[in-house]
Order: C-alpha cells, then structure tokens, then sequence
C-alpha cells in the first residue's frame, strides 16, 4: 500500500470520487488554478475541468449558497471554506437552509453537500486560523459534523461524506494534514459516518478525543501503557454528531474511568456532552470525576502563545494518572 | 484634462399598460389568449386566497401569514414567463405565482398552521418551499442553475423572488455576483412594493432604483410597472430568453405596493397613512387586467362572475379539506432530520412516543 | 411597584438608560417609528430622535458590523435581531470581530455593545421564529450570554448589559414577553451579569433552568413541593457564559440530585456544559444522574408539533419524581 | 413608444501622473513640499520594510506574512488624505498606511510573530488593528463614522481600505448600503490589486470596474490609477472633503497590481505568468514619484541615498527591538477576555499557571 499524508490521501478520495460520479464538483476560494491552499484539491482543475472544479468568488455564504442550491439540483458539491475561522459567514445557509430543507420540503429537497475546513493549532498561523469549534456544527440538527484523524480515515470518511444523503461538515485538522504518513490503501476505502473507532481496547482507563488531539494523545497514552502496564482504552470519535456514544459509554462501564482531550474552548466543548452521555448511561459504573483536557474559554492567542493554551502531552498524562489515581 | 468619465451605465423601465388603461401597443407581449386568461384567473384566485385567508387568521383558525394583496401582477406575470421544467425559488410573498407552479391551496393553509406537511409542492418538484430567512434563496436559485447546466439541460432557468428589503442582505449581493461571474441562467425579481414591514424604501437603499444594482455586477437591469402584469411578463419573458440563450442573469425590479399589512401580526397604522396607500388603490393590476381583457374582447362581465363562482369553489373546497386535515404520526420530524436513520435519533424518537404516552396517562 | 410585563419592564430600562446616557443608541430593523416587532423599543424614537433609535436596513451583519464601529468609537449601542433565528447572520461580526476586538487590540479598543434577541418557542410563529440556540453564543469566548426570565430581572439584566464594558448576548424568552406581570420598581435596578439565582432554597432536589422554561418549571415544582413535601432548590441560571456554576454545585453538594430544563436541542445545549460543571466539581456527591430535560436533536417542527418537542410540564414532573426516586 | 432609458449613471477615472512621468497639470493636487516628500518617504520605507520582513520571514524568524510591494502609493496616497484624528480602518496590505498613522514598525514584526503585543498601535487610537476577516472591517469604518458623527464632531471621516476579493463578501454590500442610506462619512477604497491569492479579478465580478459598485448605493464612485499616488490622493482627498461636508460616502477604486506572493505561503508560480507581473514593473509607483519630485526639483540623488541609509537604519533598529522583545506574561490572554473579571476565568488563569508550572516539572 502506497504511504501517503493526510492531503494526498484526501486528494485520492477526490479523483477516485469525482472519476466515478460526474455529479461531484469542488468548489471554494482558490481550490482550483491553485489547487487549495493546502493543495487538497490539486490536479483536480486539470483533471475534471473549470466547470466542475470552480474557483469561486471570495463569499463564504456565497460558496454555502450556492452549493445548496447545485446539491438541491442533483449535484454532490463539496465546497471549501479556507479556514474553519471563516465559516461562521456559510452558517447561516447551513443552520438556516442546508439543515432545514429535508425537513422543510418534507423529503422532497435534500442538501446532499460536503462542507471541509481546515481547523485547529499549531502551525504558527495568523488570527483565526487556529480555531476549534465544532461545537457550533455539532449543536445543529440536520447535519453532520465528522473530523478525521489521519490520512487513511480521511480519505475513507471523505468518500462517506461525499455519499451521504445529508449535509456533512468536514473538519479537516490542518495541523495533521502533513505530519505524517499512513498506509492508504489504493481500492476503494468508505467508513460509516456516527461511529467512533475503538483504537487501543484497554481496561482500566477510558480516553476519548478526536482529529488532531488524536495522534497526540495516542502517543501519549502508547507511552504510558508501555511504562505504567496500565491498560488504556483509547476511542476516536471520529464524528461529533450524530455522537456514537455506545461506544463511549460501554468503555466507561467496563473502565470506571474517562478523560476527554479536546482542542476545543472548554464551555460546551464536544466533551461536555460525551460527560452528559456518560452522566445518562454510565454514571454509576464511574469511580473518579470524567476529567477534560481543554483549551480554556478565551479567544484562542496569537500563536506565540497557543501552544501553551492547547492540551500538551504532559498535562494529557497527568490528566490520565490523577484519574487512574482518583 | 477634464477628468475622464467611465460608462454610461444605464438600465431600462418597461410599462406596457398603465394605469389609466393606455396600451403600448409596440410594447405589448404576444401571449395567446390561453395564456391571457391563465394569468388573469391566477392573480384573482391569488386575491382571493388572500381575503380568505386573512378572514380565518382573523378568527383564530390559521397562524400568522404575509398576504400579497397588491403585488398580483409581479408574481403571476413573471411566474408565467417560466416553464414548468424551470425552477421556481421565491419568498413568501408571491400566493398566486405559487399557485401557478401547482401548489394546492390546501398546502398553503396547512403551512400557515404550522404543518411542515403544507410546506412543499406535491405538484411540480422544481418549486422550492417558502422561504423565511430574507435573501437566503436568491443564492439556491444560482446554485439551481449552474446544476441545471451542468448536468446537460441546456435551456433550464431559475427564477427567484426577493423584496426590496432582502436586496439589502448580504446573500444577496453574493448572489447577483456569483451569477455574473459564472453566467447563471439566473433572473432575478425585486418585488420593490415599498416597504419592509415598518421599514420605508428609502431606508433600504439610497440608489434610485433597485433595476441600477445590476450595474454593480455587470448585467443588464430593468425596472418595471410592478402593476403591469404584461410589463412584469414582458421584462421577465425576455431576460428568460436570454438566459436560455447563453446571456446569463438579469435584474428586475417590479414596481408595486404592499397594499395591506405586513403579516397579521403588524399593524400599519403605527407607521404609514392611508394616503399613501390610497394613491396605490388607482394602481390595482386586477382592475388593469381587467379592462384591458374586456378592451380585447377577451372577457365579458359574465365570464366574470363565472370565475368568482369557479374560484370561491375551489377555495372552499380547499378550506374543507384543510379542516379534515388529519393530523400525521407525532413522531414525523424525526423521519426528515437524516436520510438514514442513526441509532442515537431512533431513541429519542422513542422517548418522544413514551413523552407522549406518558403525558396522556399522567392527564 | 407598579406591574409590568417583561416587554414593558424592558422598554422602562430602556428609557432610563437612553435618559442617563446619551451614548446608548438603538438600533435594527423596525426598532424606530414601529417599535419594535414585539414593541419593546416602543416611544423610544419620538423620545430620542432617529440619531439615537436607528431603523436601519434589512442586514444582519450590517447592523452587527456597524454597531461594532459604533461600540469602538465610543457609543453604547443595543441592537436587536428580530429573531434569534437570523442572528447567525450576524454572528461572523460577533466571533469574529467583538469577541475578539478587547484581545486583538490589547484593551485599546472595547466592544461595550448589547444584541437583543427574542427566542425561544410556544407562541404559534412560522419557521425560523421558535428556536433557542444560546450554546452558539455561550460557546464563544470573549462575549457574555445573558436569559433573563421574569420583567423584574429582565429589566435589571439589561441596564447592566448595557453598563457592561463588553458585548453581551441578551436572549429574550418572547413566550414570557406578555405572559405575566411582576412588580417592577420606577427606581433603577441593576443585577450582576454572570451570576445564577437561587430562587427556591431546598435540600432534596436541585433544579437548574432558565429563561421562559423557568416560569413553567417554578410552577412544576411549587406544585411539587405542595404535593410531596420534598424539599427543592430552584436556580435560575440567568447568565449562561460565563457560567456561575458554583452556585450549581453548591447546591447539588447539598442535594445530591439534579434536574436540568433547557428548550435547546439536547446535543450540546447549556445542560450537558451543567452536567459537565457537576462532574468536574460535585460528581462524588452525586445520588443519581443529572436528568435533562430538553427538546430533541432535531430542527425544531413548525408550531403544530413545536409543544409536544418542548419540555412540558408533566415531563419535567416525571424527570424530578425519578430523580428523586433513583 | 420605444423603451425608456434611466440613468445615465457615471463614476470617473482619475489620473495625474501617468506611467511614462507626463503629469496633468490641471489635475496636479496642491500638494506641500512636505507633504509630498512625506509621502514618498512612507512609500519607500514600506517598500523596504517589506523586502526585510519577507528575508526575515525566509529565515524563520518571522510567521507567514503578506507583503505590499507595488501597491505602496495606494494605499500611503489615500493614508496622506486624512487626519490623525480620522479613523483608519484596514485590512493587512497597506503597510505603509500603517507607518504613516505611526504604527511603529516593531509591532508589525511582532504581529507577524504571534504576538498580541503588536497587533495595536500605541501612537494613535483612532487606527484600528489588522484585519483578517475579509470585508468586515468595513462595517466598522461606517459605525465609527456614524459614532463620531453622532457624538458632534463634526468633521472626522473613516477611511476604510479593502481588496478586489473583498469587495464579493456581503458585509462590503451592506456596509456600502447602509453608509449611503445614513449618509455617514466614510470614504471607502479598494485596492484592486487584480489577485485575491490565486484567484484573478475576472473571476472576482464581472463588472468592468470596482467603482461602479457606487452605482448601486447612489454614491459617487471613482477609479483612480492605483500607481499614482498624486491620482490616489487626489480622488481620495476630494471623497474625505465631502465627506467632511456631509456629503456622504465614496467609493475609491485604486487600479494597482499585487507584484508579489499573497503571503509568504503562497507560490504564485502555480497561477500567473511572469509576464503578466513585468508589465507592471514599469508601472512603478515609488519610480514614478521620484522621478517627479526630481522634475519638480523637490528631490536629489544625494537626498535618495541619505533617505536609503536613514530608512535602513530604522528598520534596523525594529529589528534589534524585535529581537530583544521579551515575552510578556504567558496569561496575558486573560486579561483581555472581559473588561471585569469573572471567577471562572480567573481560576481558568489559575489552571494555566499551574498547567504551565508542572509541565516544567515534569520536563
Ligand atoms: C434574514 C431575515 N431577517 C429578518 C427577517 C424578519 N422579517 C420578515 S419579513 C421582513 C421584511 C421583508 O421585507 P421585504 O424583503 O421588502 O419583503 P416584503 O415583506 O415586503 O414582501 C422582515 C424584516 C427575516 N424573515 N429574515
Ligand atoms: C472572510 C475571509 N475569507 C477568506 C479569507 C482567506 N484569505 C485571506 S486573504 C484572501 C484573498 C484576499 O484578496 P483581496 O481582498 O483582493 O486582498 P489582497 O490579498 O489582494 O490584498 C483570502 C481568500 C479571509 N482572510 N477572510
Ligand atoms: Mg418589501
Ligand atoms: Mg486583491
């Protein structure tokens, strides 16, 4: 299997997707000539054609907009905002239109439409290209809210996205985008959209996180397991909502014990509502508070900070022992 | 060196009839008689939907509804410049055009009380639901229609429907944009009938014109006699041909008047004075409509009363099949949240039967 | 005291506030001459002029945006959305701009502005007019999210929203806007933003609730309470963010058992941040799981089935009665 | 009757000194000596503060950052119209606008560091910091002159400086639309560089000019060549005076060209031709201008090389400032969350400190 890096292996969905179904465009600012700014959608200008593969005007509600009107009209878009820190101007056609229209034409109309972001820290970048928010997507009934951690889930929950009937936000956490390889293999790959992946099957400690905490907080948990034997169950989430949360829940009867790591501000962080699922589900099985890694409820600082307001590795770690320790 | 001037930029006005019944003769569309009288039926079936419903409302049977008393011939004009094939995405405020595209009234009484059952257009799958959020649709009629080109069919158009006040929303402007740049077969309807609820056109926009925004995007604009349907039908009909051809969107702005309340919930008299709808009255595109079919020896006084007779039918008929209405299973927004069910919603669509079944026994 | 409603208890505020201080302006769309949609700027343009109270055009961001500018250069605007459903409109100027602006310029420049909003079910309106999304707001660092529940607080809330040197999200519960009368004092009233109220003192049961779900819980368990003799503690949670959540976990330290009552969807709505609250700080004295009551995960349903999704009284009833029971 | 016309609506092009140094002198604005020397001096500074920002940048020492190179005499030409006591409210590419207002150059490099420390400006408070979100400063610009307006002073305007890409987003339209219907003081320009990063100005709109954008909000508009500062502060010079006199706003459109990257991340190689740049190359705004004040015998050889040396040693200095900044205290953020502190926060900085604290532990 070729090894490939988070942006090729979603450029692969792309022309795998786009060759074999020609209701499939690309659309955003600079995703064409340019191939995205990340270069996501590279070579899929030459390959598919202007037509199909659209360098928009610079309108994030313009790009939500019409896309919804195109996948109204019997096409699959899959429209780029350039930095999840823009988005907020495509919400309203999400909240207010895109989640609403299966509803609103009682099934008649649907909004079978991608909408990627890159999101998160860590690559020393300008004002608001550093931001989590996930919650905002995941609070909306209607859609769907998915965050892939690496290249080989990426291009697997890409293809589901693409081909689900509904509306689906795709997360892409930029600071894995080329951080490091996988095994991509090159046949057809689709994962199902609301399901969290059980990692590491683990006993006596739950860890729950997502997109680019993941690898992180894998390293992290591998490392302890390794010098503690302490056996860690470790879950990817994989999608924000609709929240698989039988997977969360059954590892915390068993375990008694749950840490959630998320790059999100902390009020109303994801991990607040896998604690209120807990609370619903496992509550009694619990032998130490869920604890959450988060970054704190401020605007997130300009990156000579940010780093230090992000989860680290070792408050990760001490986040695990104190609860192991409870 | 004098200064350089760039352009003129100039856009058109069209009125074929006006409001003393005087013919354009040069400027008259050629609609067939067929058609003549379709328009005609719609835009009073349209009035009377209206007066009807605006009486159940009063009597506590409907919800809160916008009525479009006033603004026939803007909608019912430019509704019949489109096929059926084409795609329809208005507003609200646009009854009797809905009604053209084959909505049932029915659906329109069952919407305003609060039944998503109402909200859709079991007749023609190319009428998108009214849409609330001002603006928003104007962007799904560009989408519409480069999807349309795209997947091969070459002459389909989208035809949109805004107010005056949503040409101030930011959506709008995307989309005019988006259209020029990417030559949508898209036309563009600003029902400019002078206000926003209590908002006067004047605090809209300080332009002139709203037809003059299309300047701003490099398409061709036209204001017309909102009152007029044959104006309204001529603008609409050749900026469709255009955009049929290959000519991409256009601008129109119908000139008319919100001869009634806003929604009945709002009352005008706290911000505007009979006076200035008075003025309007003189203006009625039925009355214009009218005449000028009875002038072409189209219409007889008793083809008239025909059609109230006809029209009156039909409306009760649609008020007694509203009032058998059988409310549907309890549980049906969760059959519309995803196409495919996820384990999570299942369960709390049950726990919404057993909140039901549970208040009931607590009763 | 004369008796007011809370839409007449608002527009008092408003008048002594706009009499105080000539830097507070109003402004959005039918605030002038009209009054107001639900009339809560009533008198206030023939009082102020039209410099002060703004009609403005039919733009969301716009008057977001603008009132922004006028915030920086020294004003104190109150803008209204007509409802909350087209405030996500605004919502790229709140995140990306308001909330940001005291952090983006170091303190040079301030944001002291205030965006009403009604929301919230139960009042027969069409599409887009029955929801209760303050997790969006709450979710954002940098901004307060403030859900008076009664004329008497309402009116309190708002002066201080209006003194407070930051942008403040003011959700109006409209069920509650005419619904009933309370004493409301001429003199002036200010309450503490970010600060939760205890109303009821009890030793059995907490229940946390807010904004037009707090009238109808009050009720439930004033009734409760007469009919059982079980002793409850109600708070109504009045700011959202930041939340004063040791009021919370005081009182749950005490009770041991919780029931939280939002209208808002339940993925991610402000009772999974409570739940959370309570983990963090009071899980060890837990007797039972928190129970939240809340609407479902779905677009909220047109007004003909908008009740039955609402919390309704008897449920709330059941949910206390079986957290008592646990 | 044939179709009536409305209109015709017009915007201008202004330019005064063109590429091969002929100047109108009708149109030559009267300019000091100061003034003009002042001018070129900013141009130049931006010029070369950029050329050491983008090394520095090559080295790693700064974080991805745009520069301005060839747009100097937009956006120092328009900055030159307007008082320190007007509000300059931008986006991030107009550099030397930004010196001019004093902003000194060190917080730029700290900006461009990740610092908050730099993104103010200690020297004037009526300059708002970099704005990244395109388009929404330009709300901003119209509250603030609304706000200075109200509050009675009488002639402060807002100067608001956006891009070609900025002007598709809807808050452009609605900022345009409102400063027209409050006819607030507000001069808008555009800097029309031709490229929002990879995407070029045709695909941006269709319309033949930015400037008759104006058309569409009932305010007067103007093209201008962006590479001519005389052209720039003179069109803009004109819009701030009747703003001044209540006249409401303007739309400026500064025709220039982007000579560089977007930002140090991009490769404009994937996108543009090389020629397309050379043709601008003679274009030169900075050339034209000395050449100018040569011909006007305002300027030397010798005082170039005394402005070069003086220019270089100033960056200099910013440099070393720079790199002797010491960091400020790491909860620094809190401080700037709310106006008074909250609890939470305050135990959330507590956590900080702590995290902070015993990951040096445990190092
Ligand atoms: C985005 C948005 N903002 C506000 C409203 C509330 N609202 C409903 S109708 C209306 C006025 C609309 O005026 P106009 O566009 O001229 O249409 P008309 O009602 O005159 O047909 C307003 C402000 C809304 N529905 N959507
Ligand atoms: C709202 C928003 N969308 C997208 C971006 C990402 N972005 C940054 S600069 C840029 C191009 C801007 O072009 P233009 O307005 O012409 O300004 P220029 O860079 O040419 O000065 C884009 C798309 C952004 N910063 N803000
Ligand atoms: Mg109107
Ligand atoms: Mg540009």
């Amino acid at each position: 299997m070729p090894k490939m890096n988070m942006v090729q292996a979603l450029n692969l969905a792309f022309h795998q997707e786009m060759e074999k179904d020609e209701t499939v465009v690309v659309m955003g600012e600079d995703v064409g000539v340019n191939g995205g700014v990340f270069r996501v959608t590279d070579g899929l200008y030459n390959a598919f054609g202007k037509e199909r593969v659209m360098d928009t005007p610079l309108a994030e509600s313009g790009i939500v907009g019409t896309a919804i009107g195109m996948a109204i009209g019997g096409l699959k878009p899959v429209a780029e905002m350039q930095f999840s820190g823009f988005a907020y101007i495509g919400f309203p056609q999400i909240e207010n239109n895109a989640a609403r229209m299966r509803n609103r034409s009682r099934g008649q109309f649907t909004v079978p439409m991608v909408l990627r972001m890159p999101y998160g820290g860590g690559v020393r970048a300008l004002e608001h290209h550093s931001e989590s928010k996930e919650t905002y997507w995941a609070h909306t009934a209607g859609i769907k809210t998915v965050i892939p951690s690496g290249p080989r889930n990426a291009r697997a929950l890409l293809v589901a996205a693409i081909r689900d009937p509904d509306p689906v936000i795709f997360y892409e956490p930029k600071h894995s985008y080329r951080a490091f390889k996988e095994e991509v293999p090159e046949a057809e790959e689709v994962m199902e959209l609301g399901k969290a992946q059980v990692t590491h099957e683990g006993t006596d400690l739950t860890v729950v996180t997502w997109g680019s905490m993941y690898h992180q907080t894998r390293r992290v948990v591998e490392e302890y397991m390794e010098q503690t034997g302490v056996s860690v169950e470790l879950i990817d989430l994989l999608t924000i909502a609709p929240m698989d949360y039988k997977t969360i829940t059954a590892s915390v009867r068993k375990t008694g014990r749950c840490v959630v790591v998320q790059e999100a501000q902390r009020t109303l962080g994801p991990a607040s509502e896998i604690i209120a699922l807990i609370n619903d589900h496992a509550l009694m099985y619990l032998e130490a508070p869920v604890k959450r890694v988060s970054m704190f409820d401020v605007t997130m600082p300009y990156f000579s900070r940010e780093q230090m307001f992000m989860p680290t590795p070792k408050q990760i770690r001490r986040a695990m022992s104190e609860t192991l320790d409870f | 060196m004098p200064r350089t001037k760039l352009g003129p930029y100039e856009v058109e006005y069209l009125q074929v009839l006006d409001e003393a019944g005087k013919l354009d003769k040069d400027l008259e569309p050629k609609l067939s008689k067929t058609d003549l009288l379709k328009l005609y039926r719609y835009m009073k079936l349209s009035r009377r939907a209206d007066e009807r419903m605006l009486k159940l409302q009063r009597q506590g049977r409907l919800g809160t509804l916008p009525v479009c008393v006033g603004q026939e011939a803007s909608f019912c004009g430019s509704v019949l410049a489109i096929r059926d094939t084409d795609w329809f995405v208005g507003a609200y405020r646009e009854l009797g055009g809905r009604l053209m595209r084959g909505e049932p009234i029915v659906n329109t009484l069952l919407y305003y009380n609060g039944y998503e059952e109402g909200s859709y257009n079991p007749n023609n799958d190319r009428t998108l639901p009214i849409q609330v959020v001002l603006g928003s649709q104007t962007l799904h009629a560009v989408g519409l229609a480069y999807a349309s080109r795209l997947r091969g069919e070459k002459d389909t158009v989208a035809l949109t429907i805004l107010g005056d006040g949503a040409s101030s929303e930011g959506d709008f402007h995307e989309a005019m944009n988006f259209a020029a740049v990417w030559n949508t077969p898209t036309v563009f309807l600003v029902q400019n009938n002078h206000w926003a609820i209590s908002t006067p056109r004047d605090i809209q926009t300080k332009s002139e014109t709203f037809a003059q925004k299309a300047i701003a995007y490099g398409v061709p604009g036209i204001q017309v006699d909102g009152n007029d349907a044959l104006a309204v039908y001529a603008a609409t009909a050749e900026a469709v041909e255009r955009a049929r051809k290959g000519g991409g969107p256009t601008l129109v702005e119908a000139v008319t008047y919100r001869m009634l309340m806003h929604t009945t919930a709002d009352d005008p008299s706290k911000y505007r004075s009979k006076e200035a709808v008075e003025e309007w009255q003189v203006r009625d595109p039925l009355a214009r409509m009218f005449n000028y079919l009875k002038k072409k020896k189209l219409w007889t006084d008793k083809q008239e009363d025909q059609l109230e007779a006809e029209i009156k039918a039909e409306i009760d008929e649609a008020v007694k099949a509203y009032e058998n209405f059988t409310e549907g299973k309890p549980d049906a927004p969760f059959d519309y949240v995803y196409g495919e069910p996820h384990y999570y919603l299942e369960e709390q669509r049950e726990e919404l039967l057993e909140k039901i079944r549970k208040d009931a026994e607590d009763a």
